[in-house]
C-alpha cells in the first residue's frame, strides 16, 4: 500500500533540489516512515541540520525545522534538547558537513550520551560546493581537489561514533530502503545519542569522476558491498575484505545527558 | 477469476528520471519515456512496491 | 576620612592577597557604610607570580578604581615589595613580612615588619591563613574600616568550621601590628 | 523592607543581571577573564529549573544558546577575545535568522591570544564589524559592578524587543572589579518578555512584516511549526533569491537598531554645561576620566565628560552636538584609536579629536588624562 509522504511534507516544496539519482531522498522517505511508525508529533518534533544538500532535508518537512551553519547542526540541536527535553531531536546531515568543520560537535555529543539521533547520510563528497573530498572519501578516489587521487585515509563513521562514546550506532545503504525507516525507529527509541550512518550516492560529483558509468552502478555498488552485521560474523577477515557491515553495529545502556541533568537540577533545589 | 491490477501513479513533474524504478523493478514494469519514468506493463506487477520506496524524487505511489 | 583611601595588598598568587582585599572592602563598603572598590592583578599562573588586590576606600563616589598614590601597601614577598613600592605615598605605611622581605625599599614611608607567614605557621596554626594575619595588621595600621566590621567581614567569607582560626588569625595579626608599630 | 546589598564581582553581577531579566539558559565555553560569569549560572540556573552546559568551543556555545532560544528561553552566553572572534560564525547566524540572545564579552587585551588577564576595550569593533555581511549592532559598555547588572537586564530587554543579538562589553577592569551593588527589587526594573504571535499556528510565519519591523518569533515545541535558515529568507522563513525579498529584508534588519537609536542609545554628561574640553570616553576609562575632569575643574580648567554606556549604535548625534560646542575632545581609550575614529567621524572636522591610546595591559590612569587636558585646553 502506498505510503502518504505528503502528510509530513511542507506543501508545495517539491520537487526537492538534490540531483537525479542522489540517494538523500530515499533517506528522507525512511525517516519519514520512521517517525510515522513512531507516531511522533511533527509539532514536536526538531529537524536539525547544518549545510551541505543532505542539509537541505528540514526545509522540505513540516516539523519544527532548524537549518544552521556548515558543522554546527550538533550544537544548535544540543540547546534545542537541553531546553526542551520534550522535544524529539532529529539531525540530519553529510559526512563533510558532519564529520570535517562538524566533527568537534560530533564527537561531543556522542561523549554527553544526549538522547537525539542523527541521520548522517555518506556520499564521500562534498556535494554542494561541486565534488572536493571529505573525510569520508576513499584513500585514492578522485575529487575535485584530488585530482592524482586523495592522499587521505578516510574516516570510519561508525567507529568514530562509538569511539566517541554514542550508546547506539547502525549502519544501512540508499539502496537497501526498507532497512532504513527500522534502523531509524530503533535509533528514535534508543534513550541517548544515536547515529545511523547512511550509505549514499553521488552521482554527479563523485560518480562521474570515479568511473561510475551511471546511477544504477553506484546503487549496484551499495548492493555489493553491504554485508548484514549477523552475514558477517560468519565471514573471514578476506571474505570481508572491500565490504561495509551493515544494521545495528553497537548499542549499549548508558544514563543520557538531559536525564543527569535533570539529577543537577534535582541536587541544585536540595 | 480476473486479477486486481494495482494503480501506479507516476508524478511526472517530481521525476528527474534516475532510472533506479526502472532497473531495480523486479518484474520489469516501468520504462523510461524521454526523461521520466512510465508503466509499461502494470500487469507484470507483484506490489513489491520497490519502485516506491527507492524513489529518491517522491514521484512514484503504488496502490493496491 | 572623604578623601580616597588606597591600599594595596601585595605578595605571590595563592597567597590569598585578593580575598585579603576583598575583605577588607566588604568590612568598609558593607558594614562601615563608606564606599569601596576592589580589583586586582595577576598573571596566568594560579599560584607564585606576583600578584596584588588593590582596596580604595573613600566616603565619596570612586571613579577611578585602581591605585594612583598608595596610602598602605603589604608586601609578602621581596618581588612584591620591589614592583608595588614606587607609587607609595610619602608618609604611607609599608607591611611587611621580616622573613621574606630582606631588602626594604627606600622610601619616606612607615615601615612596620614581623614574621607574617611565621605567625600563621606557627602561633595561629595553619599557614593558609597567614592573609588574615596580614588583614589585621593592615586593619589596625590603616584604621580605615573598625575592628568589628574587619572581623565581621572575615567571619561571613570563611567556612564554618574555620571560624575560630580565622579570628584567631585576624587577632594576631591585629595584635602584632599594633605592637610593631609602637 | 531594605533591599539586598552585597559586594560582587562586575562578572557575578553579569550573571545576577542575566538571572533577574529571566535568563533560563546558558551555554558558554571557559575563558579569562569571562569565566565567573559561566561559575556564576552552572550554580544558579539549576536552581531556578534552568540549564547551564558548558559546550565543547566557544562555537558551539553560541550554538546552543540559538537553539535554546528558538525554543522560548531568554539565554546568555559570555567569552572574551578570542572567544569572540569565534562566535562571530553564529553572531551573524543570530542576526539573519533574528533570534534573540545576550553576549557578555569581558575585554582583554588581542589580538588573538593577546594578554589573558590584561584589560583593554579594542573588541568594539569586532562587535559591530566581526562578522560578516550587512547586520545591525547593540553594545553596551558599563563602567560599574551596578550598572554591569543592569545593563545586563536591559541587554536582555533590547535582545528581546529587537530580535537579534545584543552584546554587553565589560573591559577587564570592571568584569573583575568588586563593588557594593544594590539588588533592585523584582518589577523595579523593567523586563521585556518575547512578543508571543497573536494567529495561530497554521496562519504563522516566523518574519510577517505585517506585524512591523520586528515579527514576533514563536517557540519550537509550542505547537507551532516553522522554518529557520541562516540563508536570506523570505516572510515564511524559507530560503529566498528573490533579489526584491532579499534587498528589502535586509534593509528591515538594519533599519530595526538604525530606526530606534534615541530608545537604544543611553550616555551620560557630567560637567559638560560649560566645558571647554570634553572628555569622550566608556568602560572603566571614563572612570579615570571623570577622576581627571575633577581633578582639571580644581586647577580652573572647565573640563567635562561624555560617557559612552551605549557604544553601538553609536551615539552619534550627541557626539556631534558635542563637537559643535567644546574646543576640544580628548579620547581615551585601551586601544589604538576604535572610539577615536567614530568621535571624529561624528565631529565631522568640527573640533580637534584627541586620542590617548593604550594597550599595554595597564589601565589609562586619571594622570595621562589630566595631562591631556591641560595640554590641548
Amino acid at each position: 500500500m502506498s505510503f502518504d509522504y505528503d502528510k509530513y511534507i511542507r506543501p508545495g516544496k517539491l520537487p526537492h533540489i538534490w540531483c537525479p539519482g542522489c540517494g538523500h531522498g530515499i533517506v528522507m522517505k525512511g525517516m519519514i516512515r520512521a517517525i510515522d511508525t513512531l507516531g511522533l508529533k511533527k509539532e514536536e518534533t526538531a529537524i536539525v541540520s547544518g549545510i551541505g544538500c543532505a542539509s537541505r532535508l528540514p526545509g522540505y518537512m513540516d516539523c519544527c525545522t532548524l537549518h544552521t551553519a556548515h558543522g554546527r547542526a550538533a550544537a544548535f540541536a544540543t540547546g534545542v534538547k537541553m531546553a526542551k527535553p520534550e522535544m524529539n531531536v532529529i539531525l540530519v546531515g553529510g559526512d563533510g558537513d558532519g564529520t570535517a568543520i562538524g566533527g568537534n560537535h560530533f564527537i561531543h555529543a556522542c561523549r554527553r550520551n544526549i538522547d537525539m539521533t542523527y541521520i548522517i547520510m555518506n556520499n564521500n563528497i562534498y556535494g554542494m560546493t561541486g565534488g572536493q573530498f571529505s573525510p569520508c572519501t576513499p584513500t585514492g578516489a578522485k575529487a575535485s581537489t584530488t585530482p592524482y587521487g586523495n592522499p587521505d585515509p578516510a574516516f570510519d563513521v561508525a567507529k568514530l561514533a562509538i569511539g566517541a562514546g554514542a550508546t547506539f550506532v547502525a549502519r544501512g545503504t540508499a539502496y537497501h530502503a526498507t532497512q532504513i525507516d527500522k534502523l531509524i525507529v530503533e535509533a528514535i527509541q534508543h534513550k541517548g545519542f544515536s547515529v545511523v550512518e547512511i550509505l549514499d550516492d553521488c552521482p554527479t560529483t563523485y560518480g562521474r569522476r570515479n568511473k561510475f558509468k551511471s546511477v544504477i552502478e553506484m546503487m549496484n555498488r551499495l548492493k555489493e558491498i553491504a554485508v548484514p552485521i549477523k552475514a558477517a560474523e560468519k565471514m573471514s577477515a578476506e571474505q570481508l575484505e572491500g565490504k561495509v557491515i551493515t544494521g545495528v553495529l553497537y548499542k549499549e545502556e548508558r544514563p543520557h545527558y538531559t536525564a543527569e541533568y535533570a539529577k543537577v537540577i534535582e541536587r541544585a533545589q536540595k | 477469476m480476473e486479477k486486481k491490477l494495482p494503480t501506479i501513479e507516476i508524478i511526472e513533474k517530481y521525476c528527474k528520471g534516475c532510472h533506479i524504478c526502472v532497473e531495480f523493478c523486479p518484474t520489469k514494469v516501468l520504462e523510461m519515456k524521454g526523461f521520466v519514468a512510465s508503466v509499461k506493463n502494470l500487469e507484470a506487477c507483484i506490489k513489491c512496491m520497490q519502485c516506491e520506496l527507492r524513489c529518491p524524487d517522491f514521484a512514484i505511489k503504488v496502490s493496491a | 576620612m572623604s578623601q580616597r583611601y588606597e591600599i594595596r595588598f601585595s605578595g605571590a598568587g595563592g597567597q590569598g592577597l585578593i580575598l585579603a582585599g576583598v575583605i577588607m572592602a566588604e568590612a568598609a563598603s558593607i558594614y562601615d557604610g563608606k564606599q569601596a572598590v576592589q580589583s586586582q592583578s595577576y598573571g596566568p599562573e594560579a599560584r607564585g607570580g606576583a600578584s596584588k588586590s588593590e582596596v580604595i576606600v573613600s566616603d565619596d563616589f570612586i571613579d577611578y578604581p585602581k591605585a594612583t598614590v598608595v596610602d598602605a601597601l603589604l608586601a609578602l614577598t621581596q618581588e612584591a615589595a620591589d614592583k608595588y613600592s614606587h607609587d607609595l605615598k610619602e608618609g604611607g605605611v609599608l607591611l611587611i613580612d621580616s622573613d621574606l622581605v630582606k631588602n626594604v625599599p627606600p622610601g619616606n614611608f612607615k615601615t612596620v615588619a614581623f614574621p607574617i607567614i611565621n605567625t600563621a605557621k606557627n602561633e595561629v596554626g595553619r599557614e593558609i591563613v597567614a592573609n588574615i594575619v596580614a588583614l589585621g595588621a593592615m586593619v589596625a595600621l590603616t584604621g580605615v574600616v573598625t575592628k568589628e566590621s574587619a572581623e565581621k567581614a572575615v567571619l561571613a567569607r570563611v567556612p564554618e568550621a574555620f571560624l575560630e582560626l580565622n579570628k584567631k588569625a585576624f587577632n594576631m595579626g591585629f595584635d602584632k601590628a599594633t605592637a610593631a608599630q609602637a | 523592607m531594605a533591599k539586598k546589598v552585597a559586594f560582587l564581582q562586575g562578572n557575578e553581577a553579569a550573571a545576577q543581571g542575566a538571572l533577574y531579566a529571566g535568563c533560563t539558559f546558558f551555554g558558554g565555553y571557559p575563558i579569562t577573564p569571562s569565566t565567573e560569569v559561566a561559575e556564576v549560572m552552572s550554580n544558579e540556573l539549576p536552581k531556578i529549573g534552568g540549564k547551564f552546559i558548558q559546550m565543547e568551543d566557544e562555537i558551539g556555545a553560541m550554538a546552543s544558546v540559538i537553539g535554546a532560544s528558538l525554543t522560548g528561553a531568554k539565554v546568555l552566553t559570555a567569552t572574551s577575545g578570542p572567544g569572540l572572534s569565534l562566535k562571530q560564525e553564529l553572531i551573524g547566524y543570530a542576526c539573519i535568522a533574528e533570534t534573540p540572545c545576550v553576549i557578555v564579552n569581558v575585554m582583554r587585551g588581542g589580538p588573538s591570544t593577546g594578554m589573558p588577564t590584561g584589560p583593554s576595550q579594542s573588541d568594539v569593533m569586532c562587535a559591530k564589524w566581526g562578522t560578516h555581511g550587512d547586520h545591525a549592532a547593540i553594545c553596551l559598555t558599563p563602567a560599574s559592578v551596578q550598572e554591569l547588572f543592569e545593563e545586563t537586564v536591559r541587554a536582555f530587554n533590547l535582545a528581546e524587543k529587537y530580535r537579534m543579538p545584543v552584546m554587553v562589553m565589560p573591559d577587564e577592569i570592571v568584569a573583575h572589579m568588586r563593588e557594593r551593588i544594590v539588588f533592585p527589587e523584582p518589577g523595579e526594573l523593567e523586563v521585556v518578555n518575547r512578543t508571543a504571535p497573536s494567529v495561530g499556528p497554521a496562519e504563522y510565519k516566523p518574519y510577517d512584516t505585517s506585524f512591523g519591523d520586528v515579527p514576533p518569533l514563536a517557540a519550537f515545541g509550542s505547537g507551532y511549526k516553522f522554518h529557520v535558515t541562516g540563508l536570506n529568507k523570505g516572510q515564511d522563513g524559507f530560503p529566498t533569491t528573490k533579489a526584491a525579498w532579499v534587498q528589502a529584508e535586509e534593509e528591515r534588519q538594519i533599519r530595526k537598531v538604525d530606526a530606534n537609536v534615541d530608545d537604544i542609545v543611553q550616555f551620560e554628561e557630567y560637567e559638560l554645561a560649560d566645558a571647554e574640553v570634553a572628555v569622550v570616553a566608556f568602560g572603566s576609562t571614563s572612570r579615570s576620566a571623570r577622576f581627571a575632569v575633577n581633578e582639571a575643574r580644581k586647577q580652573g580648567i572647565k573640563a567635562g565628560l561624555f560617557r559612552i554606556k551605549t557604544f553601538w549604535p553609536f551615539p552619534d548625534k550627541q557626539i556631534a552636538a558635542l563637537a559643535g560646542k567644546v574646543k576640544r575632545i580628548i579620547t581615551p581609550e585601551m586601544n589604538l584609536g576604535m572610539c577615536t575614529g567614530e568621535v571624529k567621524r561624528c565631529a565631522e572636522g568640527k573640533t580637534e579629536v584627541v586620542g590617548i591610546f593604550r594597550v599595554d595591559g595597564e589601565p589609562i590612569n586619571p594622570g595621562q588624562i589630566l595631562e591631556k587636558i591641560k595640554e590641548v585646553k
